[in-house]
């Protein structure tokens, strides 16, 4: 009950940062040079046709008038028309969104499992050889950009060994997967496709491995530094002066405390792997919600920019929203 | 049967690239089952060390020498399946900073459970039992606590109970009672008694302070540098010590009977490899030749010391006679009316209230002391002598001036009219300013020419007893007692009408605290100036002040010159208090109250924060209906003004209470 | 207390490492800086001159790195790209520095409304994505190698705000800042002699971390076309001029401004992580 | 009907902005795939389909639906071979290899196509038999269906209509079941090239049953599903990823696809899809960039399909901005532009030198007063020893344009001319094209009618839509005027000659050279036609693997 009301006051402060976000948007893609229009029509489009389409998407409309019926939009869940496509953008979206969280959700997940086990580890060797080696080594992973390894991987991985299938999709449309979610892994489970899960597993292996690469020196540092203070405190130098069984030292003792401070952490590394998809999204082929946001800057394509901005700014607000949830359950001294 | 635990020769030398320390050289020490062993001595001496040697808990790099030996075996000799019955069943710790030595995410049931279920095979239950036993109430509801939802001393209740339900043979503890209010140690301190002589564990207290394990030990060992100088019955060492450190030490606490604190100069040295002299020569008054050529033995049975001229003789000087203490008569420097002060919660309703209708007047000249039980508002009365903290409602004026009413350039002014001392003295200067910069910036805010300030600067230091070269150094080069001198120079420079000691020497080790309380001392004296000294110590209160006031819950519950309110105490609080103040003597409380009987509050409680009627109302051992309906105001009694309308009747009421009780 | 003085022992000892690491970091960047300066005498050709008779040659001869697909010369263009590269990120992460403790030192130290308006707006620039963020940013002031500072530096200023705010937060509890207002100093002056000094010890830490972020976030952008356009030598415009060269087996031209990008960002998180390791070491201490 | 200078003969690596770079390469058109002669399967008969394709594009199309697109490449080819075209061009063979004959536009959907005596109104026969995936034959009722959907919703055709007369739904007349009427308001000359790329008919029974009140035009349900009745069906469409697509067998009209399977895979990186084609995991590679061309010339099992052709690149100078406005600046930059190294570096020698405005294989082409080449001291001359700035545009993300950019860049500063490179995005570049204020710009692309008249009205004359030098001349527009009524072949090649002295004297463009075609394919891939409007005709290709 108290998490519920702690949750919801959260997201009533997520509300004038997500509005300060729809008009910095807004104001922001239409003070950009170069007309959305334009880009659209081919070179031999008369002024005519270019006021024709421009009414089309109501561009023609004052600047206030915009951005009402954007608001209004907003507010019964319309994003608006792609200028690009003339697709709805809330139904590309949807598509879009699956294979980026599919991407980052596992990626960061796995770089947490890593730094959670190497870290411990490092910090029970604490400044011997093992510690001091898994330390540089993930401090090299992220000193890489993450471009120049996708490419590395991908021609160690596919193109020297062959292991991995070619970096142009997301799962082997031979498998037939029904998509869902847009989520292939999810998409695989959900209708029990065997075949479409491994195939969707091989895909995303290298661009997973390459992001939680680059990700993973924080966390590890994190977690080493966290278990490195619970080894030295007095609560863990009292536990073990009582003679606790290695097992209940572990768990209660260390992991737990040594833990608290990691959901922050997460979150933040979180938002910054949605920013390094974009590259990794395209050193991998892979159709994801970066490049569309990219793509939709770079033709002023003024709805999807702005939805693609709100929904990074709602993702971010709400990793760091359900990391503070995570850090309150997990540690009893925060209030909320 | 051998002894419970028999440290024998024991050495222990850190060695590290660069630097070797010699924690431990030579360490003898005993202590049987149902016996309380007292492990004395300065930080830095070495107590610790012999704790984590009991249970071979050694940092890395040290070498042993020697053997710790448990019920006949060697601690330091184990392997790890024979460690991990020993930790724990054999001796478990009690750590000194309890909520710290609680893991933070773990309910404090279920790390009391894990450990009865490592050593016995218990479960909660037994849990709840063990809770009950060393005084918490509602152990049930406890048990689902978080460490940090404890009270510091129900923390180190709870600490107890994870050592004893271990069910070890030895407890030791270390510095259990660092921290907590007086009426608090004596209760923990009882703890272990209890665990001695119910239990018939052999228990080691490890402390800092004499005084205050010196009413429940049987034997005491004092350690100084890695060795032990004395060590005897607890009555022979602490009334008649023998060697000139003991001496010191002991020397160095004030006493609530009035006898003041007599300071030793210098410091212990870190040794880096076993001391071939006696340690103490540099610092010892009666060193010859032979202290600094060669190194005494620990000589004698059963009460030993280690000194070439051991002294004899009480330690503690009779109380002076006490110096005349006229009321002042200069100007009035602070003056408080009915001052209260609530912390707001940041949503408005709610808040603490810290202070509650609080009067006070501080004169030129004059000392006043604030005592009280830690939440008591004596912090919150410093900051509204400073100014930090605005009144809800009420005045405040320093020196003639309302400093709310005041702004820019005229409050910063009067701001330097009034300085405080502060009780973190590292803490209270800016880690990355000097010390020339840090006791300059009274001066600057005047705006006094900078080679005008250096030369005050250099002034102060030197009335302070600081070298200047001290200037340039930060604070984290300071040691403790040189960064309060440093605070208080700061103080002193700007020539202020009024300096607030603030526990100025709770942070310090024993004889630093005695050389600042020595210094203070001499500033107290200043007629044109008025300070006011706040501790929850009565007795450094006592050495100094002119008139005292006791605190309590926001409250001022009595009044009046200390002599009065010390020897002649009306409140039941008062009386509380002074009887639970450690005293030399083996027992408690000192002075011509000596054969009163004692007044005991109920112990430790959630919170109380009474609206209505006397504050103490829940605690106090003669309360009434009345009590609880009717606020209390000050009524003059004597020399002194007391909140309570049952003070005639106070007197009576011990003697029956004692009557029935015996 | 013995105990304590064992720690700080044990602590002095697990320091070597710390200072290996600081030592380490800080003779790359030593090294990397030394060579950007040295670049015009030791490179042999100028970062943007073409050897029309060379393209694509591979290493040795004139050119000790063999040249790219312009005709350029490799080494000639990584050595200047450090400079490129290493003013950027500095320079990037200097203005971050200043603007974010402006941001949290005000903040933080007034509190109230104005710590919620601007923290407000922290969060909006720290929700808005980095790329679009430094799309937009290049597009409306031009590309230019000012702008791309401003850009990295928008990107990272917001988590200074928030650090250097947490941070002012807590020292605005401390003991020497009431003893420096009962000394009688100005709001100003506790801030910038008391509050701001200490309140940059974790700045000071972040700092060479978030410079190595810095560079691998200018090279993400030439990568993606946003950053140093050609003929400019950046190691990110060098690797993605020169990717589609290594996967002729031509690997020279992205080879090489990859592992000097790797390298060098690998001096600032050494150094970024020796810095860390010590605070931390004096935080428990 | 001008449809030129779209086309970018670099492919980027960074396609993945969907810049159109990967199908662009299509664009660059050329005639005669080399060596290749139609082998195996794919002769003139029209054999049964056989065989699997696997193409990779650049990016994935944004909307199936014709009508409301964007400029996207990938979709618009993907149109060109589901969509029931009624008209289409033909194939002709050039040098040996198979190009689309722009002068030839014969029915394919349709039975016929023919103006009435006056040129107004246009009859269009519809084959039968014709058959949706749904089963509902295309009738003329669908193709009225579609023209009406145009034109009251506004779709991008509407605007097209209008330059041949075309502006209301009630000029499209149904006449029967397989005959529809186009009433010009006037007759055009560009009706056959306008209709051809237009004439796209919609499945208009299934249309209207996911048509709604607030959508009468069905755009979210054609939006999201594939056109059918064309060449091929979209059997799957895995979104962002591969769309399949089968021939349609019940086709009934000529030259139907004679592969079985195309799998068109995405796939946005050109080094990527190089790695594929080199793996054998694709079989054409629409991508693959200039670079990697000469590479895969020589790999084994790749096939690299090469023509020349007339897609110009040049760098037009804004004779309006200052310091082009200076015919002498001008001139100066057309000495100092390393032609050879341009055509050696960037283009592998891959490339014709050409030394006129008027592309070297259209009828009228002449050197005669072309002084320029490279040579520093003549542009210093030209210069007479003052320095310039300016800046040179060019495409984001355009590898080729890029590499031209640095090489002229390098060049003109050693004559006196300081150029700051500024790559532009799409919107900005069509922006700036606007204002008309860009002094100097990289341009490449191929007219779609190969005269010189064309190419006046498209490039030359005031107000032309690709005249971006903003190139004005008394003498161009009075020969522009007069080409309307000269039809004399040597008396128009007179006119063109003098053109082409102004172009000379005038320098609006500096003309680099004229890139030939390329296209890698495996080995086993044949019959490739070579569209000059960058859509590639997929029907033609087939496998022998």
């Amino acid at each position: 009950m108290r998490l519920l009301r702690f949750v919801a006051r959260r997201l009533l402060q997520v509300v004038p940062v997500l509005l300060g976000v729809v008009v910095l948007t807004f104001v922001l893609v239409r003070v950009l040079p170069g007309d959305p229009i334009r880009t659209i029509l081919g070179p031999n489009a008369t002024e005519a046709d270019a006021a024709a389409a421009r009414a089309r998407f109501g561009l023609d409309k004052p600047m206030w008038q915009q951005f009402l019926d954007y608001l209004k939009g907003l507010v019964t869940g319309d994003f608006g028309t792609s200028i690009q496509s003339g697709a709805p953008v809330g139904s590309e979206l949807a598509l879009r969104v699956g294979p980026t969280l599919e991407l980052v959700v596992l990626a960061v997940g796995l770089a947490l499992v890593v730094a959670v086990v190497l870290g411990v580890w490092s910090a029970r060797r604490a400044d011997r050889f093992g510690d001091h080696s898994v330390r540089i080594l993930a401090l090299v992973g992220n000193s890489m950009p993450e471009f120049w390894l996708g490419l590395v991987l991908i021609l160690v991985g596919y193109s020297a060994l062959g292991w991995f299938p070619a970096p142009s999709g997301r799962v082997d449309p031979d498998t037939d997967l029904t998509p869902l979610t847009g989520a292939d892994l999810v998409d695989a489970i959900l209708t029990a496709n065997g075949p479409a899960f491994t195939s969707a597993l091989s895909h995303l292996a290298l661009p997973v491995a390459t992001l939680a690469i680059v990700v993973v020196a924080p966390l590890l540092r994190s977690v080493r530094a966290s278990a490195l203070e619970v080894l030295r405190s007095e609560a863990y130098l009292a536990a073990t002066t009582h003679g606790l069984r290695p097992r209940t030292l572990l768990r209660g003792y260390l992991l737990r405390p040594a833990l608290v401070r990691l959901p922050a952490l997460a979150a933040l590394v979180f938002g910054t792997a949605i920013g390094s998809t974009v590259l990794i999204e395209y050193v991998y082929s892979w159709q994801g919600f970066g490049q569309w946001a990219l793509r939709g800057l770079l033709y002023r394509d003024y709805p999807v920019v702005q939805a693609s901005v709100l929904l990074i700014a709602l993702g971010y607000v709400l990793v760091f929203l359900i990391a503070d949830v995570v850090h309150a359950v997990l540690d009893p001294r925060v209030r909320i | 049967m051998s002894d419970l635990l028999s440290i024998e020769d024991l050495s222990v030398l850190i060695r590290r690239p660069g630097r070797d320390v010699a924690a431990l050289s030579g360490v003898d020490l005993r202590v049987d089952a149902g016996e309380v062993v007292g492990l004395v001595g300065e930080s830095g001496g070495g107590k610790s060390m012999v704790a984590r040697a009991i249970v071979a808990l050694l940092p890395g790099g040290a070498e042993t020498g020697g053997a710790v030996r448990f019920e006949g075996a060697d601690v330091l000799a184990m392997d790890e399946a024979a460690l991990a019955t020993h930790r724990g069943h054999g001796a478990a710790l009690c750590f000194q900073n309890p909520r710290g030595a609680l893991s933070p995410t773990r309910t404090v049931g279920r790390q009391l459970t894990d450990r009865l279920t490592t050593h016995q095979k218990l479960d909660r239950e037994a849990a709840r039992q063990l809770f009950e036993a060393v005084g918490i109430r509602n152990p049930a509801r406890r048990l689902d606590a978080y460490p940090h939802e404890l009270s510091g001393g129900m923390a180190q209740r709870v600490m107890i109970s994870l050592a004893t339900g271990c069910a070890p043979g030895l407890l030791v503890a270390d510095e259990p009672t660092t921290g907590l209010d007086v009426t608090l140690t004596r209760e923990i301190l009882r703890q272990f008694r209890h665990a001695a002589d119910t239990d018939g564990r052999g228990v080691l207290l490890i402390s800092h302070d004499l005084a205050s394990i010196a009413s429940v030990c049987d034997r005491v060992a004092v350690l100084y540098a890695g060795t032990v100088v004395e060590s005897g019955p607890a009555a022979k060492v602490l009334r008649e010590p023998a060697h000139p450190y003991t001496r010191a030490l002991l020397a160095s606490v004030p006493d609530v009977s009035g006898r003041p604190a007599r300071a030793i100069g210098g410091a212990m040295p870190l040794l880096s490899s076993p001391p071939a002299a006696c340690p103490f020569a540099p610092r010892c008054a009666h060193a010859t030749g032979e202290c600094t050529a060669s190194r005494p033995a620990l000589a004698g049975d059963g009460w030993q010391y280690a000194c070439f001229h051991p002294r004899s003789g009480p330690a503690a000087a009779a109380p002076p006679p006490a110096a005349e203490k006229r009321p002042a008569t200069g100007r009035v420097v602070m003056e408080i009316d009915d001052a209260h002060v609530v912390y707001g919660s940041r949503f408005g309703s709610g808040g603490h209230h810290a202070l509650r209708g609080v009067s006070l007047q501080v004169r030129a000249g004059e000392t006043v002391g604030v005592v009280g039980e830690s939440g008591c508002g004596k912090s919150t009365l410093a900051r509204l002598m400073l100014g930090l903290a605005a009144p809800s409602s009420g005045t405040v004026r320093l020196a003639g001036t309302d400093p709310h009413a005041q702004r820019g350039r005229k409050l910063r002014r009067l701001r330097t009219k009034a300085r405080l001392v502060f009780q973190d003295p590292v803490g209270s200067l800016s880690p990355r300013r000097t010390v020339a910069d840090a006791i300059g910036e009274p001066l600057r805010a005047l705006g006094v020419p900078a080679a005008e300030r250096a030369e005050r600067v250099a002034e102060v230091l030197a009335r302070m007893h600081l070298d200047p070269t001290m200037l340039r150094r930060r604070p984290h080069e300071l040691s403790g007692g040189q960064a309060q001198r440093v605070g208080i120079a700061r103080a002193l420079v700007g020539d202020p009408d009024l300096i607030v000691f603030d526990e100025p020497t709770s942070a310090l080790d024993v004889t630093v605290q005695a050389q600042i309380l020595d210094v203070i001392a001499e500033l107290a004296g200043d007629a044109s100036r008025g300070s006011v000294f706040i501790s929850h110590d009565l007795a450094t209160v006592r050495g100094f002040c002119d008139r005292v006031v006791v605190l309590y819950l926001g409250r001022i519950v009595e009044q009046g010159p200390v002599e009065e309110v010390f020897g002649n105490p009306r409140h039941p609080y008062t009386r509380a208090l002074l009887s639970s103040a450690p005293s030399l003597d083996g027992g408690t409380a000192g002075g011509p109250q000596r054969a009163e009987p004692r007044v005991e509050l109920a112990k430790d409680l959630d919170e109380a924060d009474a609206a209505t009627g006397c504050p103490l109302a829940a605690r106090c051992p003669f309360v009434t209906d009345e009590c609880r309906a009717q606020a209390q105001p000050l009524v003059a009694y004597g020399a002194s003004e007391a909140a309570c309308w049952r003070v005639p009747q106070i007197p009576a009421l011990i003697r029956e209470g004692a009557q029935t009780r015996a | 207390m013995a105990n304590g003085r064992t720690r700080a022992v044990s602590r002095r000892a697990g320091g070597g490492f710390s200072r290996a690491l600081i030592v380490t970091g800080a003779a790359i960047l030593a090294v990397v800086a030394l060579a950007a300066l040295a670049a015009p005498l030791i490179s042999g050709w100028g970062p943007e001159e073409i050897d029309a008779n060379a393209t694509l040659a591979g290493p040795g001869g004139a050119h000790p790195l063999g040249t790219d697909t312009n005709g350029m010369d490799i080494w000639s263009r990584l050595l200047y790209a450090a400079r490129l590269d290493l003013g950027v990120a500095v320079a990037a992460v200097a203005l971050a520095v200043v603007a974010g403790t402006a941001l949290g030192l005000l903040a933080g130290y007034l509190g109230g409304w104005v710590d919620d308006v601007l923290m407000r707006i922290v969060d909006i620039f720290q929700a808005f994505p980095t790329f679009i963020l430094a799309l937009a940013v290049a597009a409306l002031l031009g590309n230019g190698t000012v702008n791309l500072v401003i850009t990295i530096a928008a990107v990272n200023a917001p988590a200074y705000a928030r650090l250097v705010r947490a941070e002012v937060r807590s020292i605005r509890e401390l003991p020497f800042v009431d003893a420096s207002i009962t000394s009688g100093a100005s709001t100003l002056g506790v801030l910038w002699r008391h509050v701001l000094p200490n309140s940059l010890t974790p700045v000071r830490v972040i700092a060479p971390l978030n410079c190595g972020w810095a560079m691998l976030t200018l090279a993400g952008l030439s990568f993606l076309g946003l950053g140093v356009t050609v003929p400019g030598a950046e190691w990110g415009a060098m690797i993605s001029l020169g990717s589609p060269d290594v996967v002729a087996g031509r690997w020279w031209t992205s080879v090489p401004p990859g592992l000097a990008l790797l390298v060098c960002v690998l001096g600032f998180s050494l150094l970024g992580e020796g810095l860390q390791e010590r605070a931390d070491r004096r935080r428990t201490s | 009907m001008a449809d030129s200078s779209l086309s970018r003969s670099g492919v980027s690596r960074r396609s993945v902005l969907q810049l159109g770079g990967g199908v662009a390469l299509l664009f660059a058109t050329g005639a005669c795939a080399a060596g290749s002669k139609d082998s195996g399967s794919g002769g003139k008969s029209a054999g049964p389909a056989t065989g699997t394709l696997r193409i990779a594009v650049s990016s994935y199309l944004s909307s199936w639906d014709q009508d409301f697109v964007g400029f996207d490449l990938t979709a618009l080819m993907l149109y060109k071979n589901v969509f029931p075209y009624m008209i289409d061009y033909g194939v002709t063979d050039a040098g040996g290899s198979k190009i689309l004959d722009t002068g030839n536009i014969t029915p394919t959907f349709a039975e016929s196509f023919e103006p009435s005596a006056d040129q107004k109104v246009w009859t269009l026969k519809l084959r039968q038999g014709v058959k949706f995936a749904s089963g509902n034959e295309l009738k003329a009722a669908d193709v009225k269906w579609s023209k009406d959907r145009a034109f009251a919703a506004q779709a991008n055709v509407a605007g097209v209509y209008r330059t041949i007369g075309l502006t209301e739904a009630s000029q499209v007349q149904v006449v029967d079941d397989y005959t529809v009427t186009f009433t010009q308001a006037f007759p055009s000359a560009l009706t056959r090239q306008i209709q051809a790329i237009s004439l796209y008919v919609f499945d208009s029974v299934e249309a209207r049953k996911h048509a709604t009140t607030d959508d009468p035009w069905a755009k979210d349900w054609l939006a999201k599903n594939a056109p059918t009745g064309g060449y091929f069906n979209v059997t799957r469409a895995t979104q962002g990823q591969e769309i399949v697509l089968e021939a349609n067998t019940g086709y009934p009209g000529p030259d139907p696809a004679k592969a079985a399977t195309i799998r068109v895979t995405v796939v946005p990186d050109g080094s990527n899809q190089r790695l594929q084609l080199q793996n054998g995991d694709i079989d054409v590679a629409l991508g693959v960039g200039q670079r990697d061309i000469a590479d895969l010339k020589k790999t084994d099992g790749v096939t690299v399909v090469s023509a020349a052709s007339n897609e110009q690149v040049a760098i037009q100078m804004s004779v309006t901005t200052a310091p082009f406005d200076d015919v002498a600046v001008r001139k100066a930059l057309a000495y100092a532009v390393p032609y050879e190294q341009i055509i050696a570096n960037v283009y592998g020698g891959d490339a014709r030198p050409t030394r006129s405005l008027v592309p070297l294989d259209m009828p009228g082409y002449d050197e005669a007063g072309y002084p320029y080449t490279y040579d520093v001291e003549k542009a210093k001359a030209a210069l007479g020893g003052r320095t310039v700035n300016s800046e040179l545009v060019f495409e984001t993300d355009n590898d080729t344009q890029q590499r031209i950019a640095v090489l002229v860049q390098s060049e003109a500063r050693k004559a006196g001319i300081e150029l700051k490179l500024t790559p532009l995005d799409p919107a900005t570049l069509g922006g700036r094209r606007q204002q008309k204020n860009i002094p100097l710009q990289l341009t490449s692309g191929q007219l779609w009618v190969n005269d010189v008249e064309y190419m006046l009205a498209t490039s030359f004359v005031k107000g032309a839509a690709l005249n971006y030098s903003n190139f004005t001349n008394a003498e161009v527009e009075q020969i522009y005027e007069q080409s309307h009524t000269t039809v004399d072949e040597a008396a128009r090649l007179a006119l063109w000659k003098r053109v082409q002295e102004i172009f000379a004297a005038e320098v609006p463009w500096v003309i680099i050279c004229q890139p030939n075609f390329n296209l890698p394919v495996r080995s086993s891939v044949a019959g490739w036609v070579q569209p000059m409007d960058g859509l590639a005709r997929l029907r033609y290709l087939s496998t022998s693997a």
